[in-house]
């Protein structure tokens, strides 16, 4: 029978707010899809174009930033910076065939379980129906 | 098998590790293939390219002899990627071995010749080798004044080895240091006033000199007060190589390639070459 | 690169956790600092009466170690201080320390005890829960380490003429009292102290901010808080304590009279989404248990009931000794929730249902006792910023991993006990102090630490001079410097790095770095997640 | 258009005078018809200088070479954002450069000659014909462009689909010889070591790949979101016509529509990504 | 008398080289013209100046594997790389066939380069001699010309209605089947005629021109990308690095030009060749006086491609010429 397709998935989580929260879901056995692997940041400010780009370049079908909300930063002003970075990648990502839906800025406390588990389902799902990316990436030139 | 392309390494076993100073390590390499190994003749002055594989490869100057047939000695100071991946090796490793390329030291002609080894830092690893021929044929050569500098007392390379040429016939071991340290009470000085201080006589004589360029540079100066001519001097050049087989187009000093004219120079071939290093 | 490791430790909290902590350290030689943010060491122990399930007599056993401590030549005790700011990392942590002022110079006073027996400014007593008063300049308590006293400076009518005229209002100054003043044997009272902050360098932190009881005034329907005959458990064990407010005869407050008839209500701030606190306290059940007993030892008449959920009595004898309270005790216990509370004479009505029948129960009581849960104590939010350490959504301390790290955090160096993680009775916070103590020896076993510090570093050889990262550094811990080839290029200071890299993702040179969170390490993780 | 003698008698009092030693301005190329930089340290060169609509250089790179020495530049109004740019991020310093601007009604195709008119795309759509700042003008104020329309080819991409768009993108990603002319070109790029030839830790590989490509093609442009000023030179000189100024536009646009902010307009505005503002949501659900 | 091929009998032949091996062939890739693998005979552009990037690229990949690293428990082991199929580039121009001559001389020089080797034989050369020429063009003046025969196999050249064949090689014997080729008597057209540069003794001239001020004054306006020595047939300058896809470690040599910034820095930092100046002299020293000096042959064909697409007009006839004049000085 035909393995259905699973989507890979990077995520990036800031180590005081969602890498907690999805330590929580853990410990409280919350369930969520295993398609994500996770990288702790010490805040989603330290996230580097360059990893994400580079995940992608690497085969992710989806690349997920969670970070503190607004306001919570563990550093005051981390994920304000975050924000303009990442958002204006999102939408050249997204310029450049992308799908929108392959990379996703999530704010996750460290009370949130419930909600990461929720994140990264539904992340997941709208991946699964999108599908695998179409690319010729990993061809070589002439 | 030898491999076709001259840019295949031969695979080969890092068999011993040893620690020269805190930034140099003595590698010493066997290549796998017995045929091979047994063929893989080489000259003092001669460099090997060693690969550290998912890296890339980098060339070193050889400082073991060939007639002694205990496989390749490399000295290797951490300075770059593969540098560093080489380092992080344990013995057992494969690495990739690629040579032997460049000229090397014509010790035939020096044969009854009084002979000056200069080396600083690293400079001194590709010098070794002269010194053990000399030493395991003694009566072919003239007097053996083999001067050792570095930065710091940790910085000599082949310390260990410094009693056995010391006590060898015929031969002065003068160590000497920029900056000393409590327990060193050796020399503290630069080489080049050091070789003005011995006053070495050109007299029949060889200066065979390799380091930094500035030190190089000075210890000529130095060289020439004393009346050494430039075809008693030899020196060492250094080039980026990807290739040794002067294929690469980027080790060349004007239309000479140091990986394959080179890396042994007199101070005359060096004076006709039209770039200045 | 290898560090040296300050062996002097930090222990943040005077409560059992933190004692023992403190007192296995010093036991093994090293120096221990320990702050309290109230004039006493012992914290919530020390308003205990008895404890579950042994029945000791908590004082008795608290005591002798709070004297330990206060004697210790190894333990520098700084009670009535709160630690300020902190910086550093493992093995070198400099921090500031706030030494709220006393009034009173501790190293002349002799703890005589006039002066809080002469102070004639009487102010609700914190300690007895506001049960009956202490004067102005106290002792929170009579076995208070240390046994010295400090001047409230809200409520000292000296310190209120003071500020009279010095806001220069209109109308009639207080009295100048400063009647300790004059009576003090060792000239002890000092006006002029100030608040002062110290700074100490550490090679470990321990902290153990314990906790605080659920504020019931969210609870409407028993109350809010306007019955004076509804009290939480903490005021009951005043109440029954030797040494509390009534001297041990249980009185209930709003007229004195023997309740025959009390009530228990469990879950009060616990279990309870509604209120914001799903969790549960842990150590309700138990002192309920405990307190009915103790109510039925001192007045055989009283009849006691118990509105629980769940009886959660796990632990080591614990539910035996439930089980003594309703068997030998005749607690009667009701399975179910109280609707609502009102007075009726002098009879407080508690109507609740008893899930278990389904049948709705009311019971005319004496007195009505809230087993108010457990909350970390205010503040812990805000240390724990200062701190570099997570917590959680009620500000519980988040332990580096809830199994096999349960007394660490992710920030090397820092480490906690007691209730600041969670609820916790008594053994499991004298364990967690030990388990501290243990880890910080282990740290301390080593005298120089090879791990870097997690703060950013930058290339000068590779920094391009943009400055950008100067201008988004959150602590301004970025500076600049000409190179020796005239470059202006940035430089971290270490000292203020708090470590969130926001600068290496900010740098286009690829000059900024992040040790422990390096280009290299995250890059080799994504680039291995798939091999 | 031509301005040669305008530029000619400016350089000339500023290399006589002494106020600079070098005036970096353009000549003829060796084709009789295009133009080229030239550097002008001694007054009998200062006749080679011409400026017309062939000068499509932007010179302002070159100041990078000049940090610290007094050089007269001319510049075209985006080339003048670039130095904006450039005393923004603490590169070079005003007082050091005498900026000679120039009114620019847009440069011509390569290879074509000044009378043709036939304008380079960007200069098509450009906002900006008088320089943002200058020690001299040349040309009349006043000539400012009626464009309704800025980003007609960037909209015109956002609207396919993102398939599409992959497929364009990879194609043109593919073409990259890595020769990397578009970065040595760039006012904007200057690392002293870039990160498409960094080996620790190695971003990009050795390998001429689509896959590797692409990571440096979106990594340079990304390096250049809200620092590009527009001057089309990367597109222009690369070999095998990668419409980079596609990408450098997308990120320029976003840049405006996100932060209200345009690079190189003053040289004091904080760069977007050094500054934030805590309302902004910038389509990020909370 | 000589050999004629028609118009149709060409692109007959050319469907069956598409059949039997790999064709490569000018074809318009966007605005480019460049030598890509062909698929379809229509695709093959037959009038054109010359392509964007030279034919070097099919003997000299912008990037080659040279050996896979396998690792099988705990063993390592290298596998060369694997050469494809038999090669003929059809429309390879007089200058870049002799440009070949320039690469051959470094790699085929003992030890010679296998890979190179390997493409080498493997590809016949189907050369269009020159009608016309684009105005950069100076071939006449680096000793080849618009309708040379060094290096290809079989040369065409185009007249009305058909291209006249001159099969120069056994291999382009092997290639051609003598059924489309008929004898017609039309003679070869007039070559075109290229503008000359004085390239007469330009090896001395450059020696002495060495150590002049000259490069740095040219290096001011270079900006040192490496578009010269990428569209440049006879450059062959190389890195060699290890790149680790996926799953296996592979060692690939690619371009690289002396003109980038790191290309001399040794480890450590020290770089023999750090200024603008002494980079660009290399670039050009290496052309007209080194390769002279260790091959006996100028190290530039004049293709023109370097001048076109400089994005500065540093343009190596005017080099020549001026490099000539600074030679006049210095006697004078």
């Amino acid at each position: 029978m035909a393995v259905e397709y699973q989507p890979k998935i990077v995520g990036f989580l800031c180590n005081w707010c969602s890498y907690a929260g999805a330590d929580l879901a853990g410990t409280s056995r919350i369930c969520y899809p295993s398609n994500i692997r996770i990288i702790r940041v010490p805040c989603s400010g330290r996230v580097d174009p360059l990893l994400i780009v580079k995940s992608f370049q690497q085969g992710a079908d989806g690349v997920l930033i969670a970070g503190c909300h607004p306001g919570d930063c563990h550093y005051s002003e981390g994920n304000y910076y975050a924000r303009r970075r990442l958002a204006l990648l999102h939408t050249f990502l997204e310029y450049i065939g992308i799908e929108e839906e392959r990379f996703q800025i999530q704010w996750v406390s460290a009370s949130e379980g419930k909600r990461w588990a929720n994140v990264v389902s539904s992340f997941t799902e709208g991946l699964s129906i999108l599908g695998p990316r179409e690319t010729t990436l990993h061809k070589e030139t002439v | 098998m030898k491999p076709e392309n001259p840019l295949l390494p031969y695979l080969s076993t890092l068999q011993e590790l040893i620690d020269l100073t805190p930034d140099v390590k003595l590698f010493r390499l066997e290549l796998n293939d017995p045929d091979i190994r047994e063929s893989f003749d080489y000259k003092p002055g001669q460099f090997v390219f060693v690969s550290a594989f998912g890296v890339g490869e980098s060339p070193f100057g050889i400082t073991s002899v060939a007639h002694r047939k205990a496989g390749v000695d490399v000295a290797i100071r951490r300075v770059g990627t593969v540098t560093n991946a080489l380092h992080q090796l344990e013995p057992g490793a494969t690495v990739g071995v690629r040579g032997p390329f460049g000229n090397y030291f014509p010790l035939d002609e020096y044969k009854g010749k009084n002979i000056f080894i200069i080396g600083g830092g690293i400079g001194f690893a590709p010098l070794r080798p002269i010194i053990t021929t000399i030493l395991d044929y003694r009566e072919d050569y003239g007097d053996l004044v083999i001067i050792n500098g570095a930065r710091s007392p940790q910085d000599l390379v082949f310390a260990p080895e410094f009693d056995t040429w010391a006590a060898s016939p015929k031969t002065k071991l003068e160590l000497t240091v920029d900056a000393g340290d409590e327990k060193w009470t050796g020399r503290v000085a630069l080489i080049p006033s050091v070789v003005s201080e011995l006053k070495l006589s050109p007299q029949n004589a060889i200066a065979v000199t390799c380091g930094p360029p500035i030190m190089i540079h000075f210890t000529l100066i130095e060289l020439r007060k004393l009346g050494f001519a430039d075809n008693q001097i030899i020196t060492t050049l250094e080039g980026k190589m990807k290739c040794g087989l002067g294929k690469c187009a980027r080790c060349n000093v004007g239309d000479k390639y140091v990986c394959k004219d080179g890396p042994v120079f007199s101070m005359e071939q060096i004076s006709q070459l039209i770039e200045q290093f | 690169i290898p560090v040296e490791i300050n062996p002097n430790t930090l222990i943040v909290g005077g409560g059992i956790a933190g004692i023992t902590a403190a007192l296995e350290l010093a036991d093994g030689g090293n120096h221990v600092y320990l702050v309290e943010r109230q004039p006493s060491i012992g914290g919530h122990m020390a308003q205990l009466d008895k404890t579950f399930p042994t029945l000791d007599c908590s004082a008795c056993i608290l005591a002798p170690k709070m004297v330990d401590v206060a004697q210790h030549p190894k333990i520098t005790l700084r009670t009535y201080a709160e630690v300020q700011d902190i910086r550093g990392f493992v093995g070198n942590f400099e921090v500031d320390i706030l030494q709220k002022t006393r009034k009173v110079d501790h190293t002349k006073c002799t703890g005589c005890g006039t002066c809080w027996q002469k102070c004639p400014e009487k102010v609700p007593s914190e300690f007895n829960l506001e049960m009956d008063s202490r004067t102005a300049i106290y002792v929170p308590f009579p076995q208070a380490v240390p046994l010295k006293p400090v001047i409230d400076t809200e409520n000292c009518r000296y310190m209120k003429y003071l500020q009279f005229t010095e806001a220069g209002e209109e109308g009639k100054a207080p009295p100048q009292c400063r009647v300790c003043e004059k009576l003090c044997p060792a000239a002890a009272i000092d006006w002029e102290q100030q608040d002062e902050i110290l700074t100490e360098k550490f090679g470990a932190i321990v902290v153990a901010t314990g906790f605080q009881t659920f504020d019931h005034s969210a609870y409407s329907e028993y109350g809010g808080g306007m019955y004076p005959d509804v009290i939480t458990g903490l005021q009951l064990e005043r109440l029954l304590s030797a040494s509390g407010p009534t001297g041990g005869e249980v009185l209930r407050p709003s007229d004195g009279a023997h309740p025959k008839t009390v009530v228990f209500i469990s879950c009060v701030g616990s279990r309870d989404e509604q209120k914001g606190r799903p969790y549960c306290s842990k150590v309700c059940c138990m002192y309920m248990a405990k307190q009915a007993i103790m109510l039925k030892e001192h007045d055989p008449n009283v009849q006691c009931y118990n509105f629980y959920i769940d009886i959660r009595a796990g632990g080591k004898d614990f539910d035996e000794f439930s089980r003594r309270a309703q068997e030998e005790f005749g607690t009667l216990y009701i399975r179910g929730r109280v609707s609502k509370i009102f007075e009726e004479g002098k009879k407080l009505i508690v109507c609740g249902d008893d899930s278990l029948i389904g049948r709705p129960v009311e019971i005319a009581a004496d007195l009505v006792v809230l087993a108010t849960g457990i909350e970390p104590s205010t503040g812990a939010a805000q240390l724990a910023q200062k701190l570099n350490i997570s917590y959680n959504a009620y500000n519980f301390f988040i332990e580096a991993h809830p199994k096999l790290r349960p007394v660490e955090t992710n920030t090397d160096g820092i480490l906690l006990a007691g209730s600041c993680i969670g609820p916790k009775d008594i053994p499991e916070s004298v364990a967690q102090g030990s388990a501290a103590a243990a880890k910080v020896a282990a740290l301390f076993s080593q005298d120089v630490l090879t791990t870097d510090p997690l703060v950013a570093n930058i290339d000068p050889i590779k920094c391009g001079g943009c400055l950008l990262c100067t201008k988004v550094c959150p602590f301004k811990a970025i500076d600049t410097q000409v190179t020796r080839d005239g470059r202006t290029i940035s430089v971290i200071n270490e000292t203020l790095c708090k470590g969130c890299g926001l600068c290496v993702a900010t740098c286009r040179f690829g000059a900024a770095n992040l040790r422990g969170f390096t280009q290299q390490q995250l890059l080799a993780q994504v680039t291995s997640l798939w091999r | 258009m031509d301005f040669s003698e305008e530029i000619r008698s400016k350089a000339k009092e500023l290399l006589e005078s002494g106020t600079v030693d070098c005036v970096i301005g353009y000549e003829r190329a060796t084709d009789g018809v295009g133009a080229r930089p030239l550097f002008v340290y001694q007054p009998n060169d200062i006749d080679r200088l011409i400026f017309d609509q062939t000068c499509t250089h932007n010179l302002t790179k070159y100041l990078l070479n000049r940090k610290d020495k007094a050089t007269a530049i001319v510049v075209k109004p985006c080339d003048s954002r670039a130095i904006n740019l450039l005393i923004n991020e603490s590169q070079i310093q005003r007082d050091k450069v005498s900026i000679i601007g120039v009114v620019c009604p847009g440069v011509v195709k390569a290879g074509l000659d000044n009378t043709s008119g036939e304008l380079q795309d960007t200069c098509r759509m450009c906002q900006q014909h008088t320089p943002v700042l200058y020690d001299f003008l040349v040309g009349e104020l006043g000539l400012e462009p009626d464009v309704p329309d800025t980003y007609p080819d960037v909209t015109g991409m956002e609207d396919k689909s993102a398939g599409e768009r992959r497929a364009f993108w990879e194609e043109q990603f593919s073409r990259c010889i890595r020769c990397y002319a578009c970065r040595q070109v760039c006012p904007g790029c200057y690392c002293l070591e870039c990160f498409v030839e960094r080996l620790d830790p190695t971003w990009v590989g050795i390998r001429i790949a689509p896959g590797e490509n692409e990571v440096w093609n979106t990594m340079r442009a990304f390096h250049l979101a809200g620092r590009c000023i527009d001057c089309n030179e990367c597109e222009r000189v690369c070999p095998v016509n990668i419409p980079l100024s596609l990408l450098n536009r997308k990120l320029g646009k976003e840049v405006e529509e996100l932060f209200k902010f345009q690079a190189g307009i003053d040289a004091e505005t904080p760069m977007p990504f050094s500054t934030f503002d805590k309302e902004e949501k910038l389509g990020i659900s909370e | 008398m000589s050999e004629f091929i028609s118009k149709q009998n060409l692109l007959t032949w050319l469907g069956q080289l598409i059949g039997e091996r790999n064709l490569v062939a000018p074809t318009r890739v966007d605005d480019l013209l460049l030598f890509r693998k062909i698929d379809r005979v229509e695709d093959i552009v037959f009038d054109f100046d010359n392509t964007t990037l030279s034919p070097k690229e099919w003997f000299f990949p912008s990037s080659e594997t040279l050996f896979y690293v396998d690792r099988k428990d705990g063993q390592t082991e290298l596998m060369p790389a694997a050469i494809e199929k038999e090669t003929a580039i059809f429309g390879i121009r007089p200058c870049d066939a002799q440009g070949m001559t320039m690469n051959d001389y470094p790699f085929l020089e003992e030890p010679a380069d296998d890979l190179y080797r390997q493409h080498r034989d493997i590809t016949a050369l189907i050369g269009l001699a020159c009608i016309t020429a684009c105005p950069e063009c100076f071939c006449t003046s680096m000793g080849g010309g618009p309708h040379d025969t060094a290096n290809v196999d079989i040369l065409l050249t185009e007249v009305t209605d058909g291209y006249i064949v001159q099969v120069l090689t056994d291999k382009g014997k092997a290639l051609l089947p003598d059924n489309l080729l008929a004898t017609a008597d039309v003679s070869s057209p007039l070559a075109p005629v290229l503008s000359e540069i004085p390239s007469e003794g330009i090896a001395e001239k450059m020696r002495q021109a060495f150590d002049e001020p000259f490069w740095d004054r040219l290096a001011d306006r270079c900006i040192h990308c490496n578009i010269c020595s990428y569209v440049c047939p006879t450059c062959y300058c190389f890195d060699v690095r290890d790149y680790t896809d996926k799953e296996r470690i592979e060692r690939v040599r690619s371009w690289e030009s002396c003109q980038s910034p790191g290309f001399t820095r040794i480890a450590g930092g020290h770089d023999p060749r750090s200024t603008k100046g002494s980079r660009l002299r290399q670039r050009f020293s290496h052309k007209l006086l080194y390769f002279p000096n260790q091959f006996g042959a100028l190290g530039c064909i004049g293709c023109g491609r370097c001048v076109r697409a400089c994005p500065v007009n540093i343009d190596i006839r005017e080099i020549i010429q001026d490099v000539q004049q600074l030679g006049v000085k210095s006697e004078a």
